[in-house]
């Protein structure tokens, strides 16, 4: 292993211009009227995270719970090497729907956010964006070593070291690349969690939203979207 | 038909008992789906779990009126569609609101929660939903044209456009269904069901590898769970029409739990194995099938 | 007069070179994405496509959301450190980037291998190949909407990463061949229980043939669709399966046999049609091949011997300043390392040519325009590329 | 191979031929000579199919090598182009219209080494990173490690042992 450049020093002088579709502009609308448009304002909505408290009853919160550990409806995003054995859990060998485990392909109807392996910074951005518009109550699984602490990609430039600094991470499932086996011990776990009651990982987000957003910042340069996209 | 009050339980009973049969028909059916390809498939409750799941959901966002009333629309068209059919022959209970014409208000209805799903998904403001959208209302439209050709060799067949009347004809032997009557008919109306029932080789409208997946593609939480009763709901109910019209009717709920899960195996074994078409495509191909068959049906009455 | 044709004046204007000028402020395009998160899309990438109705008039690509920067990785970490990294670089197929790279550093070091370990490298190619082409043919026909094919192949290729499992000791990632040799021998009784294995591929391939290729929906989803023009696969450096579909015999394990190809006997499959539909059928012979190359090399292989030679001290170990280029027929056409030396113990550049790299971007998007929407995802699986091996 | 350099040599500056295997060579060539050689190559010689294009960083010497390696398949040659640049002024010209695909690669030269390709499509977009505003990464002088040190947060408790230190410990525990 080479040495480290001790006199290497990061640019953090230059900033990102904002892309041009991101920049205010006047546009002609088909029917000949001239509007201002702001995308980032008009586009998106604005309103921060909301912090949603359990129901009342303990009984009911319970039953809930039940419900979500039952029905996992994992997003199919395949964010790195990992989802390669995503695979194989969807089809007869391991076949993941025996245990209430679902692929959604689209944000809105998943609650099950699996980072399947290292995420890059561009990649990272669009995962933040899936987890955000995904309903509440919401959870992650870290799938790989690569997600715990860099893992085979420790010294890389271009991936995140260590996840539950940018989302709330309910669980790692640890490997390179945990074996199938080891995914649905890793939902099992994550099951007992929920019917616990302690994967309260969007209200964790909600109540640190400054923390993350601080930290997801720190590492994506070109910030154009708004802070809570959903 | 006088009306009664206790009419109204007994409706909401059908309506009961049909969605429970709902629930554990569609899971069955994707058991059987995934024995197919070899897996083991879902437990046979897991559509109440994810029912509770979806309503147990804490944040729900609105993209305005339509997008609240689109899953509304697409259940009382399910719940429509099944109310003004008599779902039993000959029970009183189980008879609905069935009265003289209510086959063109059944027609109505199959459209009816297509065209409330198409404004409020359209207002959800995602292009996949748009491009569902617009897929769906086409290749429905198609799909439904043999319909319309059959129910009209139908009513012509046995002058009246009531359904309980329809199925009174049918009854005695199993030579006296439309099925062996006026096989053509039956056909072409398989054509719209095979079509209508957004399943593979006719399932552009959902089609996750292209436009993941489509007009519901912003529906989440307690939209999401109206949505799902209703597509247990709407197909089963399509079905009773399907068997009312073509397949004697059911007398007895046993009957009709047999008779509905073989019609909807119908287009499921369909399904399995094919690939999908594209939405020109199988617009043609109802054209150039469906509609032929409908009008033959409908020439020799 | 009544005309059928629509009222044209909304629609947008054709330029003089025969495309639009694409503004989308006039509403008349919409932008459209696939990916990253689409179930359509062959891994993490996106293609930005922008269609008029359901035509798509321009695509394109865009990669780096697998970019972990392997070559600058691999120039700081020792030639033996490299090498449990390089199988990482393309996830369903690794063994080809361990065996490129092995290739590479024995013949810059002037380092021999026994003849084992070439045929062992070759079975494990081979078996490889076998993977890779059972996703490619329940990816393109789950792009077109029939996952049962998909459910059979991936228990399929389950059973093949049982056998690999068996051989090397991981399922995935195998770390097996590295420069010198291989790490093992063939267990005890392998090959019967791989020919076990080959039987239950072939059966399935039955059905696969049965189900897919007689389908009529199929025909008509594929043929004729994403044509190549042959002429375009020099400019558009398209090699493996996706020239073999458009007539042109190109297999580097034919045209330049390296390990032990020349050694076995086998015809490359061709066929001239050059669309989704031929595609998808040299897929499919290839795949047939590849079973019966796996037999043949079982059959023919040494055993018994040496299979590692022995290497200079890997903490220490010094290659001249030199610069070689080494290439091998992967299931998706050549894949190659280009490796620089400087003498020191380090690599001074290594640089790995996927075959995805031109498949899925310039002639991806030189194909995209004037397709249907329902027909993208079918036409990148069919170029079946693999995003990692584009951006590494 | 010896023959078409030396058929060449007359009307090329080439230097420096290495013949690394019977089906591989490499030679010098000149930024003002290199397309015409390209062309010829191609359309007389059968090298028409365009392997690899990439960079290489002699960060000593002060230059870049272009390697363009193009293969002949019915004789089954591969013919690597050398060419240096200077690495201060990189700068290198556009060969996107003789292989489409080449575009695509000068995009990669131009993010990763920072050579610009004047003329060639699309080739100052972002290609594989996203909001990069450092000194491009593929070059010598860019440390991976320092960067990643600098930009990401680690979690505590990663040991990482120099190999030679940990093998000469436990190969040779008394020293």
């Amino acid at each position: 292993m080479k040495d480290l450049d001790k006199n290497f020093k990061k640019d953090t002088e230059t900033e990102f211009p904002l892309r041009e579709e991101m920049r205010p502009r006047k546009v002609t609308t088909p029917d000949g009227q001239v509007i201002d448009i702001d995308p980032l304002a008009d586009y998106f909505c604005q309103e921060a995270p909301k912090v949603h408290r359990k129901s009342y009853s303990a009984i009911v919160e319970g039953f809930y719970n039940w419900a979500r550990a039952n029905s996992l409806w994992i997003l199919g995003f395949g964010t790195g090497c990992g989802a390669i054995e995503m695979r194989p859990l969807m089809t007869p060998r391991f076949d993941a729907y025996r245990y209430g485990i679902q692929w959604r392909p689209t944000p809105r109807q998943a609650n099950l956010l699996v980072i399947s392996g290292y995420l890059s910074v561009k990649t990272l951005k669009r995962a933040i964006r899936a987890y955000e518009q995904m309903p509440q109550p919401k959870f992650v699984v870290g799938l790989g070593s690569c997600t715990i602490n860099g893992g085979m990609y420790w010294d890389s430039y271009n991936t995140i070291k260590k996840l539950d600094e940018y989302l709330p991470v309910d669980l790692y499932i640890a490997g390179c690349m945990p074996r199938p086996e080891a995914l649905l011990a890793g939902f099992m776990e994550l099951k007992k969690i929920i019917r616990k009651g302690e994967a309260e990982g969007a209200n964790k987000y909600a109540e640190n939203f400054d923390w993350y957003k601080a930290n997801q910042k720190s590492v994506i340069k070109d910030w154009d979207m708004p802070d809570y996209s959903w | 038909m006088t009306f009664e009050w206790i009419h109204i339980a007994y409706a909401a009973l059908t309506l009961f008992i049909v969605i429970n049969y709902g629930m554990i028909m569609t899971a069955l059916v994707r058991k059987i789906g995934a024995r197919v390809g070899g897996r083991y498939g879902i437990p046979i409750w897991q559509n109440y779990i994810d029912l509770a799941k979806n309503i147990a959901l804490r944040s729900k966002i609105t993209h305005g009126v339509m997008y609240y009333l689109g899953p509304v629309f697409r259940l009382t068209g399910g719940v429509g569609l099944l109310l003004f059919v008599p779902t039993i022959y000959g029970s009183v209970m189980f008879q609905n609101f069935s009265y003289a014409g209510d086959l063109i208000l059944a027609l109505y209805f199959v459209f009816f929660g297509t065209l409330g799903m198409a404004l409020g998904a359209g207002e959800s403001g995602h292009p996949h939903s748009a491009i569902g959208v617009s897929r769906g209302l086409a290749q429905v439209t198609a799909a439904e044209l043999p319909l319309a050709l059959g129910v009209y060799a139908i009513s012509l067949q046995y002058q009246t456009l009531n359904i309980t009347e329809i199925v009174a004809a049918q009854q005695g032997s199993i030579f006296n269904w439309t099925l062996f009557t006026n096989p053509l008919t039956t056909i072409a109306a398989m054509f719209a069901f095979v079509g209508t029932m957004m399943r593979s080789p006719f399932d552009v409208v959902l089609a996750p590898q292209e436009i993941p997946i489509g007009p519901p593609t912003e529906y989440h939480s307690a939209y999401l769970a109206l949505m799902q009763t209703n597509r247990v709901l709407f197909p089963v109910a399509k079905v009773v029409i399907y068997m009312n019209l073509f397949f004697g009717g059911a007398t007895n709920w046993a009957e009709f739990a047999i008779k509905v899960f073989a019609i909807y195996m119908v287009s499921v074994l369909i399904g399995v194995v094919y690939p999908r078409f594209r939405v020109e495509q199988s617009i043609r191909f109802f054209l150039k099938w469906g509609l032929p068959v409908g009008i033959l049906a409908i020439l020799t009455v | 007069m009544f005309s059928f044709q629509p009222d044209r004046s909304q629609y947008p204007d054709v330029g003089p070179d025969g495309k639009f000028e694409i503004d989308l402020e006039t509403g008349k395009f919409l932008k459209l994405w696939h990916g990253p998160n689409h179930p359509g899309i062959t891994g993490n990438m996106s293609v930005e496509l922008t269609v008029n109705g359901d035509e798509v008039v321009e695509g394109y690509t865009h990669v780096g959301y697998l970019h972990r920067g392997f070559e600058k990785l691999m120039e700081r970490r020792t030639f033996i450190q490299v090498f449990p990294i390089v199988c990482r670089v393309c996830v369903p197929e690794p063994d080809f980037n361990e065996y490129c790279y092995a290739a590479a550093v024995e013949e810059l070091a002037g380092i021999e291998v026994p003849e084992e370990a070439n045929w062992i490298r070759t079975l494990i190619l081979e078996m490889g190949r076998f993977n890779s082409y059972m996703m490619a043919m329940g990816g393109i026909a789950g792009a077109l909407g029939n996952g049962v094919i998909g459910q059979w192949m991936t228990y399929v290729r389950d059973l093949m990463l049982d056998r690999f499992e068996e051989l090397t000791g991981a399922r995935i990632y195998h770390m097996f061949i590295l420069p010198g040799g291989v790490r093992a021998g063939l267990p005890e009784g392998f090959e019967a229980r791989m020919e076990e294995v080959l039987q239950t591929a072939e059966r399935y391939l039955d059905d696969v043939e049965k189900v897919l290729f007689t389908n009529a929906v199929f025909k008509k989803r594929t043929k004729g669709v994403g044509y190549i023009d042959p002429k375009l696969f020099e400019s558009y450096g398209v090699t493996g399966p996706n020239a073999r579909a458009g007539g042109v015999a190109k297999d580097v394990r034919k045209d330049s046999p390296y390990l032990v190809y020349d050694q076995l006997s086998f015809e490359v499959p061709v066929e001239q049609d050059s669309d989704i539909w031929a595609r998808s059928i040299v897929r499919y012979r290839d795949l047939r091949l590849t079973i019966d190359l796996i037999r043949q090399i079982l059959a023919k292989m040494p055993k018994g011997g040496e299979v590692m030679t022995s290497l200079p001290n890997v903490l220490h170990w010094k290659i001249p300043r030199g610069e070689t280029y080494i290439k091998g027929e992967s299931s998706r056409g050549e894949y190659g390392y280009y490796l620089v030396t400087d003498g020191s113990g380090y690599p001074r550049r290594v640089n790995v040519r996927g075959p995805s790299y031109t498949h899925a971007m310039a002639l991806l998007e030189h194909l995209i325009p004037g397709t249907n929407i329902a027909d993208v995802a079918a036409l990148m699986v069919s170029l079946h590329t693999y995003p990692p091996e584009i951006e590494r | 191979m010896r023959d078409l350099i030396e058929k060449l040599t007359p009307r090329y500056t080439l230097g420096n031929a290495t013949y690394q295997r019977a089906d591989l060579t490499f030679v010098d060539v000149t930024r003002d000579e290199l397309r015409a050689l390209l062309l010829e190559l191609r359309d007389k010689e059968g090298f028409t199919h365009l392997v690899l294009l990439t960079a290489v960083d002699w960060i000593e010497e002060g230059k870049f090598q272009l390697t363009y390696m193009i293969n002949n398949r019915e004789a089954d040659q591969t013919l690597g182009l050398r060419l240096y640049i200077d690495r201060n002024d990189a700068e290198g010209d556009t060969i996107h219209d003789i292989w489409p695909t080449a575009a695509t690669y000068q995009r990669e030269l131009r993010e990763m080494f920072g050579i610009a390709f004047p003329g060639s499509p699309r080739v100052d977009e972002e290609f594989i990173l996203e909001g990069w505003t450092d000194m491009p990464p593929y070059r010598r002088d860019f440390d991976t490690l320092a960067y990643s040190q600098q930009t990401y947060v680690e979690r505590e408790g990663r040991e990482t042992h120099d190999p030679r230190a940990t093998m000469k410990h436990k190969m040779y525990p008394e020293g």
